[in-house]
């Protein structure tokens, strides 16, 4: 696969993309919370913040041996600091992902499309949920399908997040006309069609920020 | 938003310390882990109960500690399920050798972070078994596979396993006690407010100054329908009509009763709501083997109520006579 | 307003019949005069315990009717003193060989109504005593020469008598006991929200979403000034600061301590502002002998709390402790 | 006294005047709640009412044996059911009209008058209270003053109590600017200057719809 684009540095790019998340998380801690509170409990945001603030703060300890390393530290750290369902779910992500980076200093397109992978595996299998549920499998599985096609059609990073974060905006607005089957929100029943999922969006917002901070080239 | 509190992120903290230092002799407060647990547990002669839960339902269930009920509960924040760390670092405190028995409510991020939780303690060699409690009938399980909410009914399981554990039963002697109380409770509550989360400080969700919601969950969680408001009266029947047929209670049935305040309710209302319930249950052929009105597990600051039957055998109403003792006490 | 309530005009019987119901073993209800009494009463070896006064306080009195605490309580309709024929009566009714104590909060409709049935009970020869409470700080005895209100440290001189009447003391030793605790107990609360009367049917004063009344009466009467909402260790600090220096309670005194909920507050706001009560209570050198946190004498479904200290002697702790039960129980 | 004027039948009038004051109590509930609610509990309308109903209910049942007899079993019936402070006050007032008149079967206008003093005796007594404090004091007594110098005057009873209805409703008005000394609105203190005293405007209000059914002539 010489032809797909390569990242260096394994390590600091997951730096980028956990600190970029973490800071989102906590910056849109009210808007994600207002989100939630139309079906759910409102209080995706504060646990999201909570959890990515304790990240930032202990910022220097996480362990960089590797970026395996480095991913499996921070899934420590949320599941440890982050309550409610996205605690599990987020934790599970992380971890799968670090284990699919666990001894590599750099990693292709490739590894990282089966990185997020294995993060949509975990949180599928923790969840019992699969696409349609009205979750943020609904942002995350079609902005990862996204991505893959734009590394295989060439795009360079910066360009395939850009598309990444266009599908994901997208298929998070359409989650509005889903009835939500998993988590709070399904308690609503039909009450839940018409307002977007809150995860679904937290996903998109977050993975936009990342496609916005990206470095060109 | 007016409430007694500081900083909202430490509306948990604060008030565990509060517990704390209102129970010196009897509890004892972990701040790391947002864990209230009995002063002399582990106790080695007994199974170790937990409960772990989001906070906001207080009494549930950090008041609830003490003999006879829990040995210790680790909650998370207002409506959060507590994160892993919580959970396995508070079965690991408090383990005992005869084993520890988790009681969790049926909801998604708590049975997550339980089922990891488990998972990790099982890894450590600890025996660890793990209840779900869904005793509220007006989310349907067929509808929502998510299965039922876990609300009021809880205090059922906790003081029959409670009492059993303080008797020496085993484990698996809980587990089957448990599982048989929350096989014949029902509850089902009605919101007459919205209730505000300090950490948001505005009501979770509209409610009209003339609406009611049936069926609510005790996150705000939306119930059954929006109605007009009615007299008491008629939510009595509301509510006996979704639990009655539930089961099914039948006339002739022995029960316990509870009616529930959902926190901003005053106690009042509730005697007069269960006065109201107790006639039609009696004109209906039921016998009141035993009652409860109170706050029980509430919804913050929610003006509400919730009706939770029991269908009493000779075990279950035994273990609900034993004594207990927890921070909740009027003297 | 969204009450559980049917015809306003039967709030208070209504409720009254839930606590009977709730209660077949150990209370009974009399409807002419809304009395609730001890199955047991009149018991000739100890002396009656009655305490009257408006309703829309509960638990009390009328669920503190019970071994240890009242032998009856008659309330008059919301916040309105029973009509003197209510009082009359029950004093017949409950009067023991060892006289007649009634407990009364320091109002002018309760004052007149219960000075009143003395007269007449007197007059039929009955051996009849009262006493009045008044540990509300927020009003002053100088500038109001209708003097104190009585508010939730009636708990404490109920307590305390109830105890003592149980271990056999005359009359005398009774009003002797009640205004020695009356004496050293001293409250004040502080409202978030209005309450709102059944028969009004909206809110009894306005409040603004921002505002606060410090010293409020447990029948919405103004207090010592509106304020703008503060955090709960501000509202501590002025609840402390009117108490402390009343009696005054100085440093090294043994205290108990109550954080009572006005109606509308969940226990975990009460026991949040607990824990900051505490923690400067014990900083200026207090030893905290008793704590209670709960609702204890509330005012309808107002949102709010008082604070109430009872400077303690062995008398007083030893008269606390004694056991009691009353309607109001969790298990 | 043969210049002033005689009410003929002291029984007739004394259930002429209860029944009228009993109704308009009645019909008066929310009214008197309202005014209440300003700076006291509310509940003045209401206890009012429930006592009056009753007296209404049972009206058949009075001892009619002479107007002292009436008012003395009306008395009864309202502490009997008025809770709160209304019920000792208006009790005591009834009562002690009651003894004014009793074993009399026609009441001079001079008996009339002695029989409000002493109700007025009574309630000031009962509540520690005197013209001045802001309470229903305030309206009956200088309605009482100018009951006595209309009758004085020459004037009939319907004129005579027209005079002083007209006096009980400008005192009671004027309690506005008083600061409450007894009673619940007490409490207030200060704050309770600006607004009427519930009592002094009820009394005023039953005055005024005695002295408009009063029969002519
Ligand atoms: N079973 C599930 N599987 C996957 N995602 C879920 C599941 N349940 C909820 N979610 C996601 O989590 C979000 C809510 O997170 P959060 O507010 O932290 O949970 P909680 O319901 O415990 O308050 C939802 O908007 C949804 O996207
Ligand atoms: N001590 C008193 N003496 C005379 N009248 C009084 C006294 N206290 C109150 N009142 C009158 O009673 C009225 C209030 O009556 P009510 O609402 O029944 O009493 P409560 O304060 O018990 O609710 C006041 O408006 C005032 O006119
Ligand atoms: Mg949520
Ligand atoms: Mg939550
Ligand atoms: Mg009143
Ligand atoms: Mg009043």
């Amino acid at each position: 696969m010489t032809d797909t684009p390569t990242i260096d540095s394994a390590l600091a790019n997951a730096e980028l993309v956990v600190r970029t998340i973490a800071e989102e998380a906590v910056a849109q801690e009210e808007y994600f919370g207002s989100l939630d509170a139309v079906v759910g409990d409102g209080d995706f945001g504060y646990s999201l913040a909570r959890g990515f603030e304790f990240v930032i703060a202990e910022w220097d300890n996480i362990d960089r041996t590797d970026a395996g390393a480095f991913l499996t530290n921070v899934a420590v750290m949320i599941t440890g600091h982050i309550g409610g369902t996205s605690g599990p779910l987020w934790g599970t992500a992380f971890l799968r992902a670090g284990a699919h980076c666990m001894g590599r200093t750099e990693l292709g397109a490739a590894d990282v499309v089966e990185a997020l992978r294995g993060a949509i595996e975990g949180i599928k299998k923790r969840g019992k949920a699969d696409v349609g549920d009205k979750t943020l499998l609904d942002a995350l599985v079609p902005a990862v399908d996204e991505l893959e096609a734009a590394f295989a059609a060439g795009k360079d990073t910066k360009a395939a997040l850009a598309t990444m974060a266009r599908a994901a905006r997208e298929a998070a607005e359409a989650t509005s006309s889903l009835e939500a089957r998993r988590g709070r929100a399904s308690y609503s029943g039909e009450r839940s069609i018409g307002s977007v999922d809150a995860g679904a969006v937290g996903v998109a917002v977050l993975i936009e920020r990342v496609a916005t901070i990206w470095p060109t080239n | 938003m007016k409430k007694f509190v500081n900083d909202p992120k430490q509306f948990v903290p604060e008030m565990l310390r509060g517990i704390a230092l209102a129970n010196p002799d009897t509890l004892r407060y972990v701040p790391a882990y947002n864990l209230i647990h009995r002063a002399d547990a582990p106790n080695h002669n007994k199974v170790t109960i937990i409960q772990g839960s989001g906070s906001g339902h207080e009494p549930a269930h950090v008041m609830t500690v003490g003999r006879g009920m829990l040995d210790g509960a680790c909650p998370g924040d207002v409506f959060a399920a507590p994160p892993l760390d919580f959970i396995t670092e508070t079965v690991k405190l408090l383990a005992s050798d005869k084993g520890v028995l988790l009681l969790v409510n049926n909801y998604t991020g708590d049975r997550m972070a339980f089922e990891m939780a488990e998972e990790v303690a099982s890894a450590d060699g600890l025996e660890v078994r793990t209840l779900f409690i869904d005793d509220d009938v007006s989310v349907k399980n067929s509808t929502y596979s998510v299965g039922r909410r876990g609300v009021a009914g809880n205090f059922f399981v906790m003081k029959a396993v409670g009492a059993a554990a303080e008797n020496g039963a085993d484990l698996d002697e809980l587990v089957r006690i448990g599982e048989a109380v929350n096989a014949v409770t029902r509850t089902m509550g009605v919101a007459l407010t919205a209730c505000t989360p300090p950490a948001k400080g505005s009501p979770l969700f509209e409610l009209g100054d003339d609406e009611i919601e049936v069926g609510v969950g005790i996150h705000g969680e939306p119930g059954r329908r929006r109605a007009k408001w009615m007299p008491a009266n008629d939510i009595a029947d509301e509510l006996l009509g979704a639990i009655l047929p539930d089961l099914p209670f039948e006339s002739g049935d022995r029960v316990a009763v509870m009616v529930n305040g959902l926190g901003g309710t005053p106690i009042s209302e509730l005697y007069l709501l269960y006065g109201i319930i107790h006639e039609k249950l009696a004109d209906q052929g039921f016998t009141i083997g035993r009652n409860y009105v109170g706050d029980y597990c509430t919804s913050l600051d929610m003006a509400g109520a919730s009706l939770t039957l029991v269908k009493l055998d000779d075990e279950i109403e035994l273990l609900l006579a034993e004594p207990a003792e927890i921070a909740i006490r009027v003297f």
